[in-house]
Formats: structure tokens, C-alpha cells, sequence
């Protein structure tokens, strides 16, 4: 099975209207090339689910600010203030989720759980529609899995089965991502042969991967 | 005291609450000043929410990395003896109790220990990052901030603006003052010596109780 | 056929199942076999759930390390382009999906696919270890194991022991044949030559559905 | 701060009546001196959470054989027969849990989760007592976190922080335990420098492990 693609042929995976993960954290760590070219492609009505919008200028922020999003999953819009125009203005609808509750709800939609009862959010906005429970007299919110069609992420280290390495920060969402959509196509920084990678270094095993772009540096 | 000085009277304030081994979330903004007061003689570890534990200084000119970046995406370090992890290690550090103290900005506190700092519904939404775990998560929460807002006060008898979380701030240290969140209120226990505690209740809405043995504020 | 030849059958034919880039749980005992027939021209990579893909064969002698063992405690070998992780995600490979085919054997099997295989209540109480989240989280259950227990059908119309998991087998091969399980019933797509449809309507307690394309077992 | 100590005085840390999680599979990756020591120790009531009772002559296996346990929470006990015997003759109370909801159960205790919901288990004995919900027509257990007084681990290279590299199948449970108990005890293979060890490369942060025994090799 080769799994190694063109970046056009990637971006094929990506159509109007899908559910796309996005790895990275203000950008650190996010699949830039993939990005670009999405933005270049200008597929459009997608629902972003990433920790956060990045910068106008940098990141998933360039979709944001090309208008490619229906709606966005997100723990922070802060950094880019076009999110808050949409949003204000009802363009985009965005869902704020608080950033752990982000990361449990991606694992478990990677990981076949039906939810996870979490004391984050009690008490605020957060918990608005979400089922309550009271467990030994403290309370919980039901926060459901997320899924996505297609995850796009960004690995330091690949080798051809697909099996990632990340770098320092860059790993963040990227790892529960892997695990969370139908397709996964990861932008490699550096691509490897098989055997490169120690076993026991293996962030995220190549079983996950569907295809990789890039690292041909 | 400027800006600057009141800034600095804070972080180093708050960098006194620490304890050999303490595992530290310092926010973005003045928390993160916070390190630069850190005694020598303790090693306090700094937990990074974008996925590391030995968070240093910020990156020397010229000796930035792209993937060490703090949860604000500036360019830092990693201590020796430090790791990186994913999201949900990150916030299984956080809300599953191993941080033992985490510093924030706030726009209101009150005196139940409530806590707004991501929304001002039609004007502001930056969103709650992190904030609400590590609120949630911490064992002890300091609110760190100046203590009134273009001279409005900040520390309220009830918050008006969407909360962070409810009853989780233990602590808040301001340019005036620390002041503990008990069960019976707000008990300021520490006074900068450039203001009176009439200084301080004419700057605060929440009710103040004065502790017995008030003392003058540790920097 | 002896015991023998009766397993080599069943592994045999189970390893026909799969295609190119599959990711497999084979079962401790008689599953574990089906790897040593696996056809050279495709890459089946192997799930072992106590934190493993990649799985090779046993180590040879002398060459057996205590840290690479399978889900049986054996020592084996890791494939080039495997990797190790611990049992948080063993487990989110294996209930979420990521697993295309489990293999296991069965105590008792039932027409509706049913399946127990962990519990004989008052004699024998080994556990379920990870069998229930294998066979809910593959996306195929295969029960690999003999057509009969000293004579006595395991292919029931109702499993009367404990179960393992409800509805969630797909396929049973058998030294007899190959079954699928739909929902009307049990329906017989391959028979070994040595038998005949009665042979194994006389060893099966369940219906039989014969498929119209019944063909002899693959080999 | 210095974790290091004895295995004399890291064994003071378990008392009788004490919940204690052992990592390992089948022996595989057990911490066997600090399991020798408490053998020696005799320490009893205990309450166990480990994935199996491994061998009457290995592993956690011992101190079945030894009777100090009340209560065994664990996924399988077919290779030790003296649990199975304890465990008839209501010697010893056996609590049997799927492994993937074994790991999930250590995983919420954890990461201050409340509980989580699995599919795994529903139709069958291990739904009994538990709370069932269904989402998108599909029916979960909810199963709650589990936590110790004291987690016993092993890890191949641990640093002086108590940073801690795992070594091929050994992993198994032992980062999951080391998130989830008062009191984290390692039993390193080997003990290195601060600084050896990459932060890219740490499988458990050293925050979590109070002591570290073993290792001077």
C-alpha cells in the first residue's frame, strides 16, 4: 500500500460541506502546505473543528478569512479577529468548547466512547443543552465524541507506513486527530523508510494514516 | 506606581506562593511575569497547556524554534528534565488535579470565588481556551491582576459577566493586596503599604474583611 | 481429519479473510495459528492488545526479549514499521473502529450472533480480558474454533452461557465450514469435501441456512 | 527535591487496607522487586487494580499465592488458578472488568473525569449495577474512574525527576496508573541523569512520580 500522495491529489479527499480536523495550536504544529492548498482550491461550507482560529494571516486563520467555513469547533477565537466578525455578524457559526473538553471529545470519537463526564464548565454557558449527572455529590457534563471526515495533520517525522513522529509542541491536537476521522492525511515535514523510526518512539502508528504529503526535503 | 511597577509588585507577589516541586500554570499576559521572580532555590515547574512541562525562559533572538512556542505562540525554552505530550495528556495534567496552582487574568471576581475572564457577550469573545480546566483542574487558583479596570472595580459581590467557573478562585493578588475567597468572604490578609484598607474598600464592590493579623504585603 | 489437521483447516481458511493493509486481533490458542498462513503477497499487520501492532512471529531461541511478548505472555518478534503504546490506545484501536477483523474462539456461538466465551459460571472463571471490547469494536468478529465440544454442539440457537457480547459475530469457520451470520439466521457458505450439508445439521444445534452458491471450503 | 530512595523505605508507602494499582500484563512490565519486597512485607487487606493476577509463581501472582488481597479488580485470572480458587471459595472478593474499560476506568481517575461511556459490555453480566444510556440509538455502559493510594510501576529508563521511558510491550498499563493514585512508586531499570533522557521521547512526565527505586545498575 502506498500511501505517499501529491498534495493535489489530498486535497481531492476534501469536498464541499465535510467535517475537516485541523492539528495545531495557533498554528504551531498545523499542516501549512495542506492549508494553502485548500485555500488555493477554495472548497467551501466545511465545519472546522481545531483547537482554535490561528492568525488572519497564518494557520486555519487563511480559511477563516477566505470564508470556507460553515461552521467552526473551537476552544479560542482570540488571535483572529475575523472569526469574531463572523460570528457576530452570523456568518459562521461558531461553538465554543472549552480546550480539554475539546481534546476528551475528539479521543472519544477516535476511541468508539459515547462521552465523557467532565466537572469543566459546570456552572457557565458551557453546560447549556449538555446533559448534567451528579456522581458521589459533584457535578458532571456528558461532553459527546467528535468525528470528522477527513483529519489533517502535521508530523516532524514519517515513515512510508505512516507511522509519526511529532516535534516539541507541534504535537497537540495532532496525535487525538489521528485517531477521530474516516480519512487521515498527515503533511510530513521529513519523510523516512520504513524501519527508521524505533517502535517505541512511534507517536501515532501508521494504521491511522491514509495518506502523506510532502517531506521530501 | 506606573503600570510597570504595579505589574511587577504582582508577579512578584504571586511568585512567593510557591513551593519547592509546585507544578505551575502561569496564564498569558502578566501571569506569565511571574517566572521572572521565581527564587533560585526552589524548582518550580511551569506547565505549558499547548503540551509541555519544564517551560523556561522566552527564546533568545536568533535561537527561536517553531515548535517551542507557549500557549500565547511566543518562541521559549524547555528545561532540561522537562517533556512534551499531546492535548489530552495536557489536560489530563490539568483537570485531573496534578497542577498545583494556576495564575490568570480575570475581568470580575466575586466574593463566592466566581470567576469571568472569556466573554464580553456583543463586544469581546476571545473564547475559554484553557482556562476553564485549568480553573476546574488546579488545586489552588490565583487570580492575578490590577485591581480595578480604568478605575471601576473588578472584585464584586457577584460577577455580571458570563463565568469561567463557578466558587474555584482561592486566591486573588492585586497592586493593593492579597485577598483570600473563605466561606465567609473575601479576607484581605496582606496590604501593599502605599494604600489603607479604606483605599482598598473604596476600590472594591464585594465586602472586605479585614484579617486580624494583616500584614504588609510580602515582595 | 486428526486435532491437528482439524486447527491447520480452520487457520487455513481464516486467512483468507483478509486484504492488503488490514489491521487483525488474533485471539490467543488456535487464532494465533492463522498467522503462520497468511499469504506472503499481501501486508496484514498484526494487533496484539497488550500494546502492540506489527506483531511477527514467536522469537526464536536464545532470542526472546522479556519486553516483547503477546497478549499470551509468549515471547514474539515486532515487524519493521510497528509500534508499541500502552493500553489507553490498544483499546482506542481496538473499540474505535480501527480494528478490521478480530479472531477469537468461542465456548458457544448462536444463531443470532451471540457469542460466550469468558465464563462457565461455578467451574471456570478466566475473565474476558479484552475479548468484549474486541468483538463491539472490530469492524468483523470471525469465531475461529472446532464445529463441536467432545461431541456436543457450540453452535447454538441460544447461547445459555454468560455472554461475551451481543450480535456482534459475523462469520464462524469451523474445521466443517464457513458460516455467516445474517439476519435470518445462519447461512452455510462453504463446506469442507469430507462432509456433507446433514454432517453438519446433525453437529449444529442452530438453524442452517444453505446458501444457494454453497461452494467447497477455500483452502 | 530528591525521589530517589530504598526499596525498604518506598514499601513503607503501602499499609494494610491500602488500594493499590500494579502495572504489568501477565508479569510483563511488573515491577517485580517492589512486588518481592511486599511479599516480604506481608502487607495485607489490600484492594488490587491490575489488568491480570499473572502466575502463582511471578508477577502480582505472588501475593495472591500470599492472600494479600480482600478485593481484585482486574480483566482476566485464567493463569492463576489460586485467584480463581480465592475468588470461588468468597475468599476474596474478584470485581472482573474488560480491558479496554479497565484502562478507560484508570485513564477518568486520572484526568478528573467522572466516568465515561463504552458500548463494550452492554447485553452482558458486566452491565449489572451500572447505569446504561442510550445516544444516536445506541445503548453505553457509564463506567466510573478508578484511583489508588499508591501506583507500583516499572519503567525501563527513569531519570532523577522521575521521567520515565517504557521499553516495547512493558508500556501496557503503567503510564495510565501513574496518572491515577496519591502516591506513584517506580521501579526504574535503569536510573539516568537529568537530561538524558529527550522531552520528545518522555512517555511519563516526571511530575507524576513521588519515588523511584532501583536502577543503579
Amino acid at each position: 500500500m502506498n500511501k505517499i500522495v501529491s498534495i493535489e491529489e489530498a486535497v481531492t479527499h476534501i469536498r464541499d460541506g465535510m467535517t475537516v480536523m485541523v492539528g495545531g495550536f495557533l498554528g504551531c504544529g498545523s499542516p501549512h502546505k495542506l492549508i494553502d492548498a485548500l485555500v488555493e482550491k477554495g472548497v467551501k461550507d466545511l465545519t472546522l473543528i481545531c483547537n482554535d482560529t490561528a492568525f488572519p494571516d497564518a494557520g486555519v486563520g487563511k480559511m477563516v478569512v477566505n470564508k470556507q467555513f460553515k461552521k467552526i469547533i473551537t476552544s479560542h477565537i482570540g488571535t483572529n479577529p475575523e472569526t469574531g466578525r463572523q460570528m457576530n455578524e452570523k456568518e459562521t457559526e461558531v461553538n465554543l468548547v472549552p480546550q480539554g473538553s475539546l481534546a476528551e471529545k475528539i479521543r472519544a470519537g477516535g476511541a468508539g466512547l459515547g462521552g465523557i463526564l467532565t466537572p469543566t464548565g459546570v456552572g457557565t454557558e458551557v453546560e447549556e443543552g449538555k446533559e448534567k449527572m451528579v456522581l458521589d455529590g459533584k457535578t458532571y457534563l456528558l461532553e459527546l465524541p467528535l468525528k470528522a471526515d477527513v483529519a489533517l495533520i502535521f508530523g516532524h517525522k514519517v515513515d512510508t507506513k505512516g507511522n509519526i513522529l511529532y516535534q516539541g509542541a507541534e504535537r497537540n491536537f495532532n496525535p487525538l486527530m489521528a485517531t477521530a476521522a474516516d480519512i487521515v492525511i498527515v503533511e510530513a515535514e521529513q519523510t523516512v523508510a520504513v524501519g527508521e523510526l524505533d517502535p517505541n518512539e512511534v507517536m501515532t502508528p501508521g494504521i491511522f494514516v491514509n495518506y502523506i504529503v510532502g517531506g521530501d526535503k | 506606581m506606573d503600570k510597570n511597577e504595579v505589574k511587577i509588585v504582582i508577579a512578584k507577589r504571586v511568585s512567593k506562593e510557591f513551593k519547592d516541586g509546585d507544578v505551575v500554570n502561569l496564564g498569558i499576559g502578566l501571569p506569565t511575569m511571574v517566572a521572572n521572580y521565581l527564587s533560585p532555590d526552589i524548582d518550580v515547574i511551569l506547565q505549558s497547556e499547548n503540551g509541555f512541562v519544564g517551560l523556561g525562559p522566552a527564546a533568545e533572538a536568533g535561537q527561536e524554534k517553531k515548535y517551542i512556542v507557549n500557549a500565547g505562540g511566543q518562541p521559549v525554552t524547555i528545561k532540561s528534565g522537562g517533556a512534551f505530550f499531546d492535548s489530552a495528556m495536557s489536560f489530563t495534567i490539568i483537570r485531573g488535579g496534578h497542577v498545583d496552582a494556576t495564575v490568570l487574568g480575570a475581568l470580575q471576581v466575586d466574593q463566592e470565588g466566581n470567576l469571568a475572564n472569556w466573554k464580553i457577550p456583543g463586544k469581546m469573545v476571545p473564547g475559554m481556551g484553557g482556562a476553564m480546566d485549568l480553573v476546574v483542574g488546579a488545586k489552588k487558583v490565583i487570580v492575578a491582576m490590577e485591581h480595578t479596570a480604568k478605575g471601576a472595580p473588578k472584585i464584586l459581590k457577584k460577577c455580571s459577566l458570563p463565568l469561567t467557573a463557578v466558587q474555584q478562585v482561592d486566591l486573588i493578588i492585586t497592586e493593593m493586596g492579597v485577598m483570600e475567597i473563605t466561606p465567609q468572604g473575601i479576607v484581605l490578609k496582606e496590604i501593599h503599604p502605599e494604600f489603607t484598607v479604606d483605599d482598598i474598600k473604596a476600590a472594591t464592590e464585594a465586602d472586605i474583611i479585614v484579617a486580624e493579623d494583616l500584614k504588609p504585603m510580602e515582595i
